[in-house]
């Protein structure tokens, strides 16, 4: 059975407008060690904007973030990179241009440390680690089921494919939070049920905790552990999946009558 | 069916870089005032068949290499992508394609330009899109670039119906959408089909949905028909609700079980 | 106080005349995305097919009188850069939609020695006089105030003029048509556009037609300056700085860049050039774009460059 | 059929990493440096190297050193003709100025000054983008030449401007014969090859590439935009550079600044892109093109036998050059390297197509 | 098999300079198609040649010298002074000379160090010598020239700075103020440099330009007021097409010249009559004799004239390698009887030259553009040998320190 932990994600009054935009308004919330942590609400609500704050893509205007005890207000993506946070994006931000294989090494790149000299001659030292980073890399291409598609440039993949090498190349990173978004848009039933697996397993082998947003409201129900609702930048929901279902705002402002 | 369809795709081979085969002989047929449904899984050559019904292949550097496609009896394999408007068919297409540094309102007014039939009937038109997707009239004056993913779904709908289409080529509709919106979308689709009678062909993930508005489906595995029929009929085949709707035996299945010994479809066999 | 004050006037009538340039290449990028390399060659295709036929009408129909002659010349040249538009679209753009601007902008590359090559072959690569009667001589003004008096050059200023009035049509046109969204609509995404029913084809053709007119005043205008040969093609690396100064995308931009770069090269070739060992206005719109990109990206009045994911 | 991977099983990571996985690739390319090494040198005339094998080499380096910055790191720059002068210029002043200065170590000290004034203009690169980029790179491009031009120190105080050397020789060994010169390009060429083909299949190619592709997914995922441009610069001019010097030592001997002037750097990017941005081979596929193409074009009024005067021919040969260009660019964007590629995926899948 | 003597015309028809370079190398062109017209070759050797464009631009120039090198030339015309620097350290090794008339490296005049070069009838030097003289008369005197103006506008390359020794010298000499002005090659943008021409308000302006550079620096010198009755060219910026779209803006401006122009030399009139008269002709008809052309021509005489004075030594009827044209260069030796019976009378002076000089002859006249043609203004001047003799051996030796090369000795001369 899943050990759920203390707090490792605490937002705070976090805060964010573009113009006069205001993607986020006084939003708060906590993630706790290895739970699976789902933020839901309908389009526009500024779920993606939450992320980016949260790993540093945008710097909010109020509020703070704390992760692990650090709190910031702003770092840079690779800061928070450093610190064990990975992510996939909404709209497949993948590398077009390479591999499969390739882009998931990326996710390795803050484990190589060996430098131009080295990499030129390819000899020694470099050989040797990217033969151990190969390893790992390899290990989430099986765990995904990607052998095939190793070498094959990313963006000739199909799109659900591609989605899972977004996977791949966060997973890569090792990380202790995960953010997911959206990262079963466009996948039938059977993809989905895929997609849960890796999550699930991910959540349950590594222990990582993982933040997602999803519209399905099926897997959000079936595998998350608690839900935040948003809303045109608002916090109106919190809490247990069930309980959320039940929330009447949440009804009207995202579920609709029928579910 | 027994007029004459409204589409006809026959045997239709594409191939993608000069050496990427992707359709391996699709036929499928649309007729007039019809919701069809393309369903299949990830790469199973939906978006390609839509491209090449639309003459969007040239700028993937794709080709038709066999087969023939028809409108109306009209062979339309060599005709541009504007004729095709001309004609009133519509794609939109996959992963939105907004207009980035056009706001919301000047991308919608683009869809507009083949329209010959006056400012008054294209306001007209805009009115009636902003009413199916109110989220876009609050952002009309951003830029679609800074707009959420969804709205940028929804403005890529509304662009397609700015046109006022005979046809339109729904490419994923429902991806990314809220699942109130997927339905509103979906109603719309039936609102219009029923209204105005126009035909949808539409290639869609979510398959519950899919064939719960659409009359007819085929479903497109590795570049090949492998089943059609009425939609009715296809929800009741068991590997479609096994593997299409995630309805095995018995009943749904939670996500959290998921992770058990995956059945082989029957059709690969 | 003198030499300074015809600086600034020399200055300001050279960057009206390189914004005449970056006019076209501004056009042809909002329009369609391509930064468009050849349109220096397109400047000197023009100008020698004028040039050229304002030669040969006297000579073959005997018909003269300046006017005339220049006109049917313009015309004749206008009709010239048109069928350049429909070929360039029919040959090479056309086939590559949907490609990155690096491939799109090597295109053009392309194009330009295909332009230069033709133009030459076809109408000589002697030099080549346009007369449209701008006057060559300066004029001198406040001759009381200044010793020798502040030179003006009569042939820049109606230059100027002409420049000015084909900027201001030209935003006009842009601003707000349904063929202007249109045009912008095909810079973002051309598959796109496409889907929706824009016909990429006939839009490039009215773009590079419209480019290839600019072109032509432009080259009608540097031509009856500089004589039309050969070099007047490298004219267009003048405009470079100016349109990525102003923003790849703004037609007014254009202008402004132009003007900021015309007195900037000139003033500071004239009091910072000694200093330097001279010859700095060759890159100083250059350096002095690279300053202002580093706090604008996309230039003074280009549209924000977008990325987010 | 003979060109196949069928049954060349790797059974290692480091196996399947290697440059070239198929055996029969292995074979060919080993033949084609035997040839490059031994026979080139032993037949060719002195003009084919003098004037076709030579600057083709230097060429195709400095294509490699711009794929490096534009291919694999995405950033445009309209500028290596001033990387090639910096570096011409500063290995000069290293064999003018430093009386027995080893020609090799001025050579690299030409790349390391290329490199220094590259990771200057590759600043801005942190900030501006795209065609922006572009045209500011030209910034290096004019204010080098300017420099070339009107700067006193850089020519080493001459009055005409124009520089000049003489006497290669390398510990003791005279590299004055067209064939010595052209074993030294090939041997700076093919060690550079290696070497950045190491480096693109590494950790800091992927970042390079990941800039290139997305720069905010690859700041998500811990690559530092600032370390991976910059070195991405260095690395580009540093190659740039050499390929500068060995072109004004080896290829001309005597230069003035518009050796390496504006078109310069129009013809190395076309090389990059004509040849395939992003791919090694592609550097000598473009260089090939650019390099042997106008030759061969020179020859057309030779070969069609049609009386025609030098204007006539060159101003053709300008046209089909540019229409070559558009026509390549057409036929495949992505380059002869990928042609080529493509070609071999289908010699692989020969007789059954698909 | 007939014998015939190769020569490799390095050109340039298209670019920036190709109005310029185009009569130049017709000239060449039509004088060879003369000889073998007229004389059936030198000797009986019939003279054969071929193109190659260098568009002016050097490393273009040095791969036709590799190219047609391997042809059997024995002479080289580079037609740029950048491109002859370049081949300048490659000739010695592969033993083939370079006639650079009127340009190319001032101290190459020393035989005895620039053993392949052959600046014949005059260098930069010479030039700005002259025109200093010219001036000096003008005003009434050299000792008059003190605390005047005169501004250098050239060429930012080997070649505008060619001049800048030598002038630096007489400024010394004379005091007055030399200005320079660089324009950036191809020179289409002069608007700051005719500011600063306007700003200084020089007495004279000397204008060391080539190709469009020439017509563009009128037609500012007329937008800014600047008179042209002022302005004097080197002998590279006199020509018709520097004026020709000029026009009137350009009446008044003046130039050296080496040579004379017109149609009425009798070798011009023999290249009409037996080239173009047959349909041989290389460029339009009215352009036969115009001033370049006509340089091009003596260009391509002298070099016939050198082969032909070779065979008289290696052997009459012989093909001559390039070592043996050197020596015909070194010892050319044209009377006014021989110009006669070349039909070159009038066209240029009387030169000789010798293993140590290579220049033969330092003469030039003023011509000045009248509106509609070139007309003399000026009696024939000679450079001032004091003056430039110590220069030239000076630069010399300088240069063969440099590459370590000893002079040569008088035997070395005989051969
Ligand atoms: N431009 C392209 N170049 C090469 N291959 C392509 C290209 N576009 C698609 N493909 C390939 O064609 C196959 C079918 O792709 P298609 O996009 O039609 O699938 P799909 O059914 O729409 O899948 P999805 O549900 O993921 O959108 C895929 O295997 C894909 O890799
Ligand atoms: N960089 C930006 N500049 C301007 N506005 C922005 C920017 N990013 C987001 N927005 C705006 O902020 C709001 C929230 O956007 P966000 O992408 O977070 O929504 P979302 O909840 O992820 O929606 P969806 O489910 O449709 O993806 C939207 O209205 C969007 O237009
Ligand atoms: C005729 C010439 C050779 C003059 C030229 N500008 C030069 O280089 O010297
Ligand atoms: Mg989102
Ligand atoms: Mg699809």
């Amino acid at each position: 059975m899943k050990r759920i932990g203390d707090v490792v994600l605490d937002v705070k009054n976090i805060s964010l407008a573009f113009g006069g935009v205001k993607a986020l308004t006084d939003i708060s919330f906590d993630v706790r060690e290895h739970e699976v942590r789902a933020i839901i609400g309908p389009n526009g609500a500024g779920k993606s904007s939450m992320l980016n704050c949260i790993n540093g893509v945008y710097q909010p205007q109020h509020g703070a973030i704390t992760l692990r005890g650090k709190t910031y207000h702003g770092m840079s993506p690779r800061q928070v990179a450093e610190m064990g946070v990975a992510r996939t994006f909404q709209n497949l931000a993948l590398f077009k241009g390479m591999s499969v294989l390739d882009n998931i090494m990326t996710g390795r790149n803050l484990r190589m440390r060996r430098g131009l000299f080295w990499q030129a001659l390819h000899l020694g030292p470099a050989r040797r680690e990217e033969t151990e980073q190969r390893a790992a890399v390899e290990r989430i291409i099986d765990f995904l089921e990607i052998q095939a598609h190793r070498k094959t440039p990313v963006g000739r993949l199909p799109y659900g494919l591609q989605k899972r090498v977004d996977l791949g190349r966060a997973l890569a990173m090792e990380p202790s939070l995960l953010l997911l978004d959206e990262p079963m848009a466009g996948m039938n039933v059977e993809e989905k049920q895929d997609m849960c697996r890796f999550i699930l397993d991910v959540n349950d082998e590594f222990g990582t905790t993982i933040v997602l947003i999803e519209h399905d409201m099926g897997v959000v129900m079936d595998i998350s552990d608690r839900v935040v609702v948003l809303d045109y930048g608002k916090k109106i929901g919190d809490g247990a999946p069930d309980d959320v279902r039940k929330n009447e705002d949440v009804i009207k402002a995202y579920l609709g009558a029928a579910h | 069916m027994s007029q004459a369809p409204l589409l006809d795709v026959n045997g239709i081979e594409v191939i993608y870089n000069h050496v990427i085969l992707v359709l391996k002989g699709v036929s499928l047929q649309v007729p007039e005032r019809k919701i069809v449904a393309l369903l299949g899984g990830n790469g199973a050559g939906k978006t390609t068949t839509l491209r090449a019904v639309s003459n969007l292949l040239e700028g993937e550097r794709g080709e038709v290499t066999k087969g023939s496609i028809e409108l109306r009896g009209e062979r339309i394999e060599k005709l541009s992508t504007s004729a095709m408007v001309e004609r009133g068919v519509v794609q939109v297409m996959e992963g939105r394609h907004c207009f980035a540094h056009l706001t919301i309102e000047e991308n919608l007014m683009t869809g507009a330009y083949t329209r010959k039939d006056g400012r008054a009937a294209v306001a007209a038109t805009l009115d009636k899109v902003y009413t199916y997707f109110p989220r876009l009239k609050t952002r009309r004056a951003s830029q679609a670039a800074y707009t959420s993913g969804g709205e940028q779904q929804m403005c890529a709908i509304g662009r397609a119906l700015m046109a006022n289409p005979k046809m339109v080529l729904l490419d994923e509709p429902s991806m990314g959408l809220a699942p109130q919106i997927v339905e509103e979308v979906f109603e719309i689709v039936r609102d219009l089909n029923a209204r105005e009678g126009t035909t949808f062909l539409l290639a869609e993930q979510n398959t519950n949905m899919a064939l719960r508005y659409a009359d007819y489906g085929y479903i497109l595995e590795n570049g090949r028909v492998v089943m059609d029929g009425a939609a009715a009929a296809l929800r009741e085949n068991e590997d479609v609700k096994e593997f299409y709707l995630g309805v095995g035996g018995e009943g749904r299945r939670s996500f959290k079980d998921v992770k058990s010994y995956k059945r082989r479809k029957r059709w690969l066999a | 106080m003198g030499p300074f004050i015809e600086t600034l006037i020399g200055g300001l009538m050279a960057g009206m005349l390189y914004s005449l340039i970056a006019l076209g290449f501004v056009l042809i990028f909002k329009a369609s995305g391509v930064f468009n390399f050849a349109q220096g060659a397109m400047v000197l295709f023009a100008a020698l097919a004028m040039a050229r036929f304002a030669e040969w009408l006297p000579k073959f129909t005997g018909l003269d009188g300046k006017l005339v002659v220049n006109v049917i010349a313009f015309l004749g040249a206008l009709a010239v850069m048109v069928v350049v538009a429909w070929l360039v679209e029919r040959l090479a753009l056309s086939k590559l939609v949907n490609q990155e601007g690096v491939t799109l902008l090597m295109a053009t590359l392309g194009i330009a020695y295909l332009l230069e090559g033709a133009g030459q072959m076809i109408f000589g690569n002697d030099i080549y006089k346009i007369d449209i009667g701008l006057p060559k001589d300066p004029m001198f003004l406040f001759e009381q105030q200044f010793e020798g008096g502040i030179l003006v050059s009569k042939e820049d200023l109606y230059a100027a003029l002409i420049a000015a009035a084909l900027v201001a049509g030209l935003s006009l046109f842009f601003q707000k048509t349904a063929t202007g969204r249109a045009l912008r609509a095909v810079a973002d995404d051309h598959q796109a556009a496409q889907s929706i029913g824009i016909p990429l084809s006939r839009i490039w053709v009215i773009v590079w037609s419209v480019a290839g007119f600019v072109a032509l005043v432009a080259g009608m205008i540097w031509g009856s300056k500089l004589g039309v040969q050969f070099s007047l093609s490298l004219v267009a690396l003048k405009a470079l700085p100016v349109v990525i100064l102003g923003g790849l995308t703004s037609v007014p931009g254009a202008i402004v860049g132009g003007l900021l770069i015309g007195v900037g090269e000139k003033l500071s070739e004239a009091y910072l050039g000694p200093m330097l060992g001279g010859g700095i206005e060759y890159w100083f719109g250059y350096v002095l774009v690279l300053v202002v990109l580093l706090v604008r990206p996309q230039g003074l009045f280009g549209e924000k460059i977008i990325d987010r994911v | 059929m003979l060109y196949r991977e069928n049954g060349q099983f790797k059974t290692t990571y480091g196996a399947d990493s290697q440059i070239l996985p198929i055996r029969q690739d292995r074979i060919a390319f080993a033949v084609l440096m035997a040839a490059a090494f031994v026979v080139v040198p032993m037949v060719s005339s002195e003009y084919l190297l003098r004037a076709i094998f030579i600057p083709f080499l230097i060429l195709s380096l400095a294509a490699l050193g711009l794929n490096v910055l534009v291919g694999y790191c995405g950033q445009i720059s309209l500028g290596s003709g001033a990387f090639m002068a910096v570096g011409a210029y500063v290995a000069y002043n290293c064999q003018a100025r430093f009386e027995g200065m080893p020609l090799i170590v001025s050579l690299l000290a030409g790349g390391l000054g290329a490199t220094v004034l590259g990771v200057a203009f590759g600043l801005p690169s942190l900030r501006i983008k795209g065609l922006y980029l572009a045209v500011a790179t030209l910034a290096a491009q004019f204010f080098v030449d300017w420099a070339c031009l009107r700067l006193p120190w850089v020519t080493n105080g001459s009055s005409s401007g124009s520089v000049s050397i003489a006497g290669l020789s390398i510990g003791g060994i005279s590299v004055e014969s067209p064939a010595s010169r052209y074993l030294l390009c090939l041997s700076f060429v093919v060690v550079f090859a290696l070497a950045t083909k190491n480096i693109v299949r590494g950790h800091i190619g992927r970042s390079w590439m990941a800039m290139r592709d997305m720069d905010v997914a690859a700041a998500v995922i811990g690559i530092r935009p600032m370390q991976a441009k910059l070195s991405a610069f260095a690395v580009s001019s540093f190659i740039i550079g050499v390929a500068g010097a060995l072109w004004g030592f080896v290829h001309l001997g005597s230069w003035e600044p518009a050796a390496f002037g504006i078109n310069r750097s129009f013809d190395l990017l076309f090389m990059v892109i004509i040849g395939g941005l992003g791919s090694i081979s592609g550097a000598f596929f473009g260089a090939a093109f650019i390099v042997v193409l106008p030759l061969l074009l020179d020859k057309l009024p030779y070969w069609t036998g049609l009386p025609m005067d030098t204007a006539t021919a060159s101003h053709l040969a300008l046209m089909i050059f540019g229409a070559l260009i558009v026509f390549f660019l057409i036929k495949e964007p992505h380059g002869l390297a990928r042609l080529w590629a493509t070609a071999k995926e289908k010699l692989r899948l020969w007789p059954f197509p698909h | 098999q007939a014998k015939e003597q190769f020569f490799p015309l390095l050109v340039y028809r298209t670019g920036p300079y190709s109005p310029n370079g185009t009569p130049w190398a017709n000239g060449k062109q039509d004088y060879i198609k003369l000889i073998n017209a007229r004389d059936g070759g030198v000797n009986g050797v019939k003279l054969t040649f071929e193109e190659c464009e260098t568009g002016y631009a050097t490393d273009k120039g040095v791969e036709c010298y590799e190219r047609l090198k391997g042809k059997g030339a024995s002479v080289f015309d580079p037609q740029a002074t950048g491109i002859t620097f370049a081949l300048t350290d490659k000739v010695p090794n592969d033993k083939i000379p370079l006639i650079t008339l009127g340009y190319g490296l001032s101290a190459s005049a020393d035989g005895g160090v620039f053993a392949w070069n052959f600046p014949l009838m005059g260098s930069y030097w010479t030039a700005s010598d002259i025109l200093i003289q010219h001036l000096g008369k003008k005003e009434g005197g050299l000792d008059k020239l003190k605390g005047k103006k005169i501004a250098l506008v050239y060429h930012d390359s080997p070649f505008g700075k060619e001049p800048i020794p030598l002038l630096d010298e007489r400024q010394k000499m004379h005091g007055f103020e030399l200005i320079k002005i660089p324009v950036t090659a191809p020179g289409v943008e002069q608007k700051s440099a005719w500011l600063e021409v306007r700003k200084q308000r020089p007495d004279y302006v000397l204008l060391w330009g080539w190709g469009v550079m020439n017509s563009t620096a009128l037609k500012e010198a007329q937008a800014t007021g600047y008179p042209r009755e002022k302005m004097y060219g080197v002998w590279w910026s006199g020509a018709e097409p520097d004026v020709k779209d000029v026009g009137e803006g350009a009446k008044g401006y003046n130039a050296l010249n080496l040579n004379t122009s017109g149609q009425s030399p009798k070798v011009i009139q023999d290249i009409l009559k037996l080239v173009h008269d047959k349909g041989q002709g290389t460029g339009p008809k009215d352009e036969v004799g115009s001033v370049l052309y006509t340089r091009g021509l003596v260009i391509q005489a002298l070099a016939v004239e050198a082969v032909r004075r070779a065979q008289e030594r290696f052997g009459k009827g012989k093909v001559m390698t390039g070592e043996q044209v050197r020596w015909g260069l070194e010892n050319l030796s044209l009377d006014d009887k021989k110009l006669a019976a070349l039909g070159l009378t009038g066209v240029i002076r009387p030169i000789s030259t010798s293993c140590t000089d290579h220049q033969g002859s330092t003469w030039a006249r003023v011509h000045t553009w009248d509106g509609a043609k070139w007309a003399f203004s000026s009696d024939w001047y000679e450079a001032d040998a004091q003056i430039i003799k110590p220069m030239v051996k000076a630069a010399a030796d300088k240069y063969a320190g440099e590459k370590k090369l000893t002079r040569r000795s008088p035997a070395d001369c005989q051969s």
